[in-house]
């Protein structure tokens, strides 16, 4: 079962997104936690959330973003510029930060010196930065727009009802990822913070038809494995911050000898825990759990909220620390994570800020010395 | 009689340390070659030269540095980070905040009453603020580390470095160079930045008195004096031993103590 | 940050200086030079000024009576908003609250003190700022974090949506400051009726915020003055920004400076009416005359400087430029988008207009004044969309008859350094040099002032413009 | 008439001597901290070369970074111009010209008259230049001249994923203590420097004929890898070693002002 997990996690494309096209399916890809899938899904697309693993160079992130930017979103239009997208029949960039909605431009850009590498279907999503009413009203407005979009373009039907069938569907995929959650929290892990992160980053890269069934079937496993007391105690650690794809972090953090038993990351589990309310009007129900259950630091005024998320998360996970990383430039992870680590610790709670570039991880020395040094002060 | 020794594989020197019941046998630093293990090996050799020992008289060994993980004869291998606090204390028993800095990286520890690591931060996005960054422009003054420490006192009018990256840095130093400026007000520059970067680590971790340093640096007067200015703060020196070898004098430390546990 | 500068207050000591050099700058031309000397670890700065005359005397006392009014607002019983400059004040001047402006005093110590803002830009990363967040907040923002300046009551915030790196430094603040927070928050979109309403709904939240705040309710009649005031001062600013289109151009390089210097600290209010009308004495005498504003008198080059200026080293660029006979057209600072503004011909519908009708519409107006502040107008969406940063540089770069285009900015800039090679490629291919400065407006560390002149030179030469 | 070129670059000084519109004779050295000394030893060297007396050069221009302290220069050009003028005229169908110095990289467009109409610069980090290069020679214990053929022998992708150069450095003795070879290391060195070079370029966009100048362009690794990168064969420049080419254009803005 892990290997299905570990081969999707391990590259952009994967067995059932290969599959998916070749019976005609049609694949569009989103840049944000702030975007729905349901819409996509609802719209009979399967839904795959750029990721850029994989990358080697970046000739062509760095042609048109310039320095002193994210190197995430610059690896995403690396991977567009080798033509690793060409597999997308669309693709929705979001305002998330200014390194992500920028890419929008770059791409665009990028696809007319390069023809080929621009999907035809391309949007851009524009979510606000806080809550209040109006800007609800305005999320809602993107959405609908969304929905607008999809449907000419695919010749989709995008009804009320299909909506609520993808929100179930998903709010499926939600819980099982919070059962995984719980079963991380058991003293004894049952299964890696590597392999977790593996099974949950795959719901956002196969159809959530095929996550639930396999996660479910990976669940019965763990569980069983429970019965018998899994592995042996580590330290327990939690993972927080900058947006994050890559199952060699995770591996890095355990082989210095610590157990992630919980994250509150992009392509992690952040934003699982709350399901979609499938009763209400889909599109109010989705810009409530999409924008004002983000728990992004986009989401300027919000800290509070996001602190207790993660206090909580930390006690229900029973995590001894945490790591709060963020790439570098990532101004919103980075200072935000200064604002945990005080408020954290004050708690009690050991933190240790880390900031890291995104991209292959061959030299990882000096990140490892100090993530050993942190399992030590722990212990 | 039980001795420990200390290892420390750092990414530019190796540093030996053997101890008999508190109290430094020998101490050895060396330049570290490309294959830990062989600097290890030499390193040691050296330092239980200077002992009259040899490696069968030694109980118990401990290896940090980045080198650490291939060190054949280490029993156990401990962070840096935890050495250079432990090691710190031992040259300066009141020290609260430490200041490392390395060839590699700059760190800054805070520790607790009981001399247990409280918080620690370090630097390493970029090589500026770490020793290599001084050895490059040493390099490139056609200085040597000594003299470079020297520079900052006899520096009349010290020169501003872009200090944000080594790189940035070295087509300053090489500018300066070109426009005929006074090598020690450039050298004094050089220490200057390093310190400041050094400080801006050091409070963030949050300063208490004393203050100590250690790391190959803490031998550069330069920065150590310039480093006084910026914190407000002086910084204990320890005749005990060599700064450098703070890491390995922590890991001999760790070695005594799993010693006296076996007792 | 070094115990030393924990000694004196950041606005106080920024008053004092401003002070002194605009009342020494009342005596003699020849005693003024040499009292500036004079002045504690003061740069040539006021030397830009004096050298304009009377309107830059008037500009210095300006700024001294800004920062007296923060220095002062406790004992006058009045609130302090930290805020950005790109927020225009004029509602904070309408409910007698006195605005702290980062960028501006940000600038403000770049220019004069010998050691910049450095101290306090690495204390904020000292509290857990990224270094790689906007220079513009850190170098002001540090000595509030440390409280060495006036105490801040809450924080108004207008770049949500338009910059993360200027609003996550609010945000920070509203945290470490525990102070009130209100945040406006701009869609992609300028002229589209829903981000209109949204404009509008917005606001009205802003108002309710500092009702709320300062316990009183917005002075109608108050609000009407300041907007009465802002149309007259935009009036002649638009005087001034039309004769800058004449070549050679006759308004002295360091005007531009001036005009959104003050529109940041004083818009709505006489101050700046008085400034901007003496600054347009002087642009019509040298209209008449046909002569150009520098100090050569002779114009070399047009340029428009297509985003922020370069404060490092004592206001180094307007020397540099002077020097050079190149003409500063403006850039996304200067220019604010009125409808009754010279560029703004035959476009008037996207543009802002004072209608002081009633409570209802002020606050309208109020709102589209502030959709259209810099950055807030021009970087808010991908730049290449309706009425966006390349359409508005190209717009003004026909219109000023520009020669070339200029970038200057901070790597802080997520937001532009992820666009602006784009902007430069776009605008080269209009058939205009573009010039990406790589330095850091507010920080000497990033790139010395001479490898950036040097590289600006090098750019007139080999583009043949010099 | 004779005229000379003169670039103090801030890792090798360069001259090169004309007379009537050929090459006379050039001469290369490593720069030293003086420039001026730099300027006088490559010149009278240069001079020596050419039999000729150091007087009979009528007139020279300086360019690179220490032209400004090159006594004998009646006037300095920037390093773009002379790049410029220097590979269109080896190569008259040039239209880009990628330069990688000792402190930077370069990239310039030239119309077909062989005015310059764009460039960019990359001197913010030396991760693309020469010295990049040299560190990393240094580190691995080969000669500089040698990297080009090493790479070759390349058999296995490696990544170096470092941009700084110090870092890069101690990255790739880590690869070294894991027994990787070093060829690969090599070839791995001049694919990621030839990624940010190639960023570069593309950035402003690619013209063909495209031409390599400066005294990396001697490197092959490097060279094949960034034709690689750019996913187009560049254009040798004949006759004259790259690393001159500034000069020689110095020299022949020299020329065309007697
Ligand atoms: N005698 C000295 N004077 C000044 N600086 C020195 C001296 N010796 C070493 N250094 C500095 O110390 C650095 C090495 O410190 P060290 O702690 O040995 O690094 P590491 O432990 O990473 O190998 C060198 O880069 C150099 O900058
Ligand atoms: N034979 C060679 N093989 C490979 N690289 C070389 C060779 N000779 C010089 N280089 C490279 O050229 C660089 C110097 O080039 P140069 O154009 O002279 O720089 P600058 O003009 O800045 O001094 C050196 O850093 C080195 O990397
Ligand atoms: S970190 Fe925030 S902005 Fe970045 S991808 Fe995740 S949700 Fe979007
Ligand atoms: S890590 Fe930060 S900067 Fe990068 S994409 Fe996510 S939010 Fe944006
Ligand atoms: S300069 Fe850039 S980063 Fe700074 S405030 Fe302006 S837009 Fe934001």
């Amino acid at each position: 079962m892990m290997d299905f997990f570990r081969k999707t996690a391990a590259g952009i494309t994967n067995p059932h997104v290969e599959d998916w096209i070749k019976r005609g399916g049609r694949v569009i890809g989103y840049t944000c936690s702030l975007i729905p899938p349901e819409i996509f899904h609802a719209a009979g697309l399967l839904p795959f959330r750029l990721r850029g693993i994989g990358t080697t160079s970046m000739e062509t992130g760095d042609a048109y973003y310039g320095p002193y930017v994210c190197t995430f979103p610059k690896c995403l239009l690396q991977l567009a510029g080798r033509g690793d997208y060409g597999f997308l029949a669309g693709a929705v960039v979001s305002t998330g930060c200014d390194s992500m909605r920028r890419l929008d431009e770059c791409w665009r850009k990028a696809g007319r010196d390069f023809p080929g590498i621009l999907p035809e279907f391309f949007h851009y999503f524009d979510a606000p930065h806080k809550t209040e009413p109006h800007a609800a009203a305005w999320f809602e407005g993107e959405i609908r727009r969304l929905i607008r979009a999809v449907e000419s373009f695919f010749g989709a039907d995008i009804t009320d009802e299909k909506l609520k069938e993808s929100i179930c569907v998903y709010n499926k995929t939600r819980r099982l990822i919070c059962e995984l959650e719980d079963l991380r929290a058991a003293e004894n892990p049952v299964i890696s913070g590597e392999d977790a992160f593996c099974a949950i980053l795959a719901s956002s890269a196969v159809p959530p038809e095929k996550f639930n069934e396999h996660m479910e079937h990976l669940l019965d496993e763990l569980r069983s494995k429970k019965a018998t007391g899994g592995g042996k105690a580590k330290k327990r650690l939690m993972l927080a911050g900058s947006i994050n794809d890559d199952p060699g972090l995770m591996r890095l953090i355990e082989e210095a000898g610590a157990a992630v038993v919980a994250d509150s990351i992009c392509f992690g589990t952040r934003g699982a825990d709350r399901p979609v309310d499938a009763v209400t009007d889909p599109v109010a129900a989705l810009g409530q759990k999409y924008l004002a259950g983000c728990l992004c630091p986009r989401m300027f005024g919000e800290y509070d909220r996001r602190l207790n998320a993660l206090a909580e998360k930390l006690t229900r996970s029973g995590a001894e620390g945490i790591i709060l990383q963020n790439i570098r430039f990532c101004d919103l992870h980075g200072s935000e994570n200064s604002l945990l680590e005080k408020d954290l610790e004050k708690n009690g709670i050991p933190c240790l800020k880390l900031e890291r570039e995104y991209g292959p991880l061959t030299d990882t020395g000096r990140m490892k010395m100090r993530i050993e040094a942190f399992v030590e002060q722990i212990s | 009689m039980s001795i420990a020794a200390g290892c420390d594989v750092g990414s530019l020197t190796s540093k030996a340390v053997i101890m008999e019941n508190g109290r430094i046998k020998s101490v050895s630093v060396m330049r570290s070659g490309t294959r830990p293990q062989v600097s290890a090996e030499s390193v040691m050799n050296d330092a239980l030269g200077r002992a009259g020992l040899s490696m069968r008289d030694i109980s118990f060994c401990v290896a940090t540095g980045y080198g650490r993980k291939n060190i054949p004869f280490a029993d156990k291998s401990v962070s840096e980070i935890a050495c250079h606090g432990r090691g710190a204390r031992w040259l300066v028993p009141s020290a609260r905040t430490v200041i490392d800095i390395g060839g590699q990286d700059c760190k800054a520890l805070r520790l607790d009453k009981k001399g247990e690591i409280a918080k620690f931060t370090a630097n390493d996005k970029c090589a500026s603020g770490t020793g290599r960054f001084l050895e490059v422009m040493a390099r490139l003054l056609q200085v040597s580390m000594e003299e470079l420490g020297g520079m900052s006192a006899r520096a009349a009018a010290p020169v501003t470095m872009a200090s944000t990256c080594t790189v940035w840095a070295q087509s300053d130093v090489v500018r300066y160079i070109n426009s005929g400026c006074r090598l020690s007000d450039i050298g004094a520059g050089i220490n200057t930045a390093m310190a400041k970067r050094a400080a801006i680590l050091a409070n963030s971790v949050g300063v208490e008195n004393d203050i100590c340093m250690t790391g190959g640096v803490a031998k550069n007067q330069g920065v150590v004096k310039e480093l006084e200015k910026l914190l407000g703060a002086r910084i204990k020196r320890s005749k005990k031993a060599d700064p450098q070898a703070a890491g390995a004098i922590g890991a001999a430390l760790f070695a005594a103590a799993h010693i006296k546990a076996g007792e | 940050m070094r115990p030393e500068i924990y000694e004196y207050d950041f606005d106080w000591m920024l008053w004092r200086c401003m002070e002194a050099a605009g009342k020494i700058a009342d005596g003699r031309q020849k005693e003024t030079r040499r009292m500036l000397e004079y002045i504690p670890y003061f740069r040539d700065t006021a030397e830009v000024f004096v050298n304009l005359g009377k309107p830059g005397i008037t500009f210095m006392k300006m700024i001294s009576r800004y920062l007296e009014n923060i220095v002062c607002a406790r004992k006058q019983g009045k609130k302090v908003a930290m805020t950005t400059f790109c927020f225009s004040p004029s509602v904070f001047y309408a409910m007698d609250i006195v605005p702290v402006t980062l960028e501006v005093m940000t600038v403000l110590a770049t220019a004069l003190w010998k050691r910049g803002t450095a101290d306090y830009m690495d204390y904020c990363v000292e509290l857990g700022f990224t270094e790689t967040s906007c220079s513009a907040q850190r170098g002001s923002l540090g000595a509030y974090l440390a409280g060495l300046g006036a105490e801040i009551d809450f924080i108004v915030t207008n770049t949500a949506g338009v910059c993360d790196t200027n609003a996550n430094a609010f945000a920070f603040s509203h945290k470490h400051l525990n102070k009130p927070f209100y945040s406006l928050n701009y869609p992609s979109g300028l002229t589209d009726e829903a981000s209109s309403r949204y404009h509008r709904e917005d606001f009205r939240g802003l108002v309710a915020f500092l009702e709320n705040q300062t316990g009183k309710r917005l002075d109608q009649d108050r609000l009407k003055q300041v907007l009465e005031e802002t149309a007259k001062q935009e009036k002649i600013v638009g005087e001034m920004e039309e004769l800058q289109m004449i070549v050679p151009n006759p308004m002295p390089a360091a005007y531009n400076f001036i005009i959104y210097g003050g529109r940041f600290m004083f818009a709505g209010m006489p101050e700046y009416t008085k400034l901007v009308s003496d600054m347009l004495g002087v642009v019509r005498k040298n209209a008449e005359k046909g002569v150009s504003g520098l100090f050569s008198g002779k114009e070399r080059i047009r340029a428009f400087f297509f985003y922020i200026d370069h404060y490092n080293m004592g206001l180094s660029l307007w020397d540099f430029l002077d020097r050079h006979g190149i003409s500063h057209l403006g850039g996304i600072l200067s220019r604010s988008f009125k409808d009754d503004a010279p560029y703004m011909k035959g476009m008037e519908d996207v543009a802002y207009r004072i209608d002081t009708a009633d409570l209802d519409s002020m606050i309208d107006s109020i709102a589209m004044i502030n959709s259209r502040m810099p950055m807030v107008r021009s970087i808010r969406g991908p730049y290449d969309r309706p009425n966006m940063w390349l359409e508005d540089s190209l717009m003004l770069a026909e219109i000023y008859r520009a020669d070339c285009l200029i970038y200057n900015g901070t790597p802080g800039c997520r937001n532009t350094w992820s666009n602006v090679k784009l902007m430069a490629g776009d605008l080269e291919k209009a058939g205009y040099p573009a010039h990406i400065m790589s330095g850091d407006a507010f920080d000497e560390r990033v790139e010395s002032w001479e490898s950036t002149s040097a590289r600006l030179e090098e750019f007139f030469r080999i583009r043949g413009l010099l | 008439m004779i005229a000379a070129g003169c670039d103090i670059g801030s890792l090798s000084a360069k001259a090169v001597i004309l007379e009537n519109g050929g090459i006379l004779a050039s001469a290369m050295m490593p720069a030293g901290t003086s420039p001026p000394e730099s300027a006088r030893a490559v010149m009278d060297k240069a001079s020596e070369a050419a039999g000729i007396a150091r007087e009979s050069v009528k007139n020279v221009i300086a360019t690179g970074y220490g032209k400004d302290l090159v006594s004998f220069a009646s006037d300095v050009e920037s390093e773009i111009v002379c790049h410029a003028k220097g590979a269109f005229w080896v190569n008259p169908k040039t239209r880009t010209i990628i330069d990688i110095g000792g402190q930077d990289s370069k990239v310039i467009r030239l119309d077909e008259n062989g005015k310059v109409v764009r460039y960019f610069y990359n001197d913010k980090c030396a991760s693309g230049t020469g010295r990049f290069l040299e560190v990393m020679a240094e580190a691995l214990e080969v000669d500089l001249e040698d990297m080009g053929a090493l790479s070759e022998q390349s058999c296995n992708e490696l990544v170096i994923s470092n941009q700084c150069v110090i870092f890069a450095e101690t990255e790739v003795v880590s690869l070294i203590n894991d027994g990787k070879h070093v060829p690969d290391i090599i070839a791995a060195l001049h694919r990621a420097m030839a990624g940010r070079v190639a960023a570069m370029a593309i950035g402003i966009g690619v013209e063909d004929e495209v031409v390599m100048t400066g005294g990396v362009a001697k490197n092959s690794g490097l060279y094949s890898a960034l034709c690689g990168a750019l996913k187009k064969e560049l254009a040798p420049i004949d006759g004259i070693d790259p690393q001159i080419t500034g000069a020689l254009g110095a020299a022949l803005i020299a020329a065309g002002r007697l």
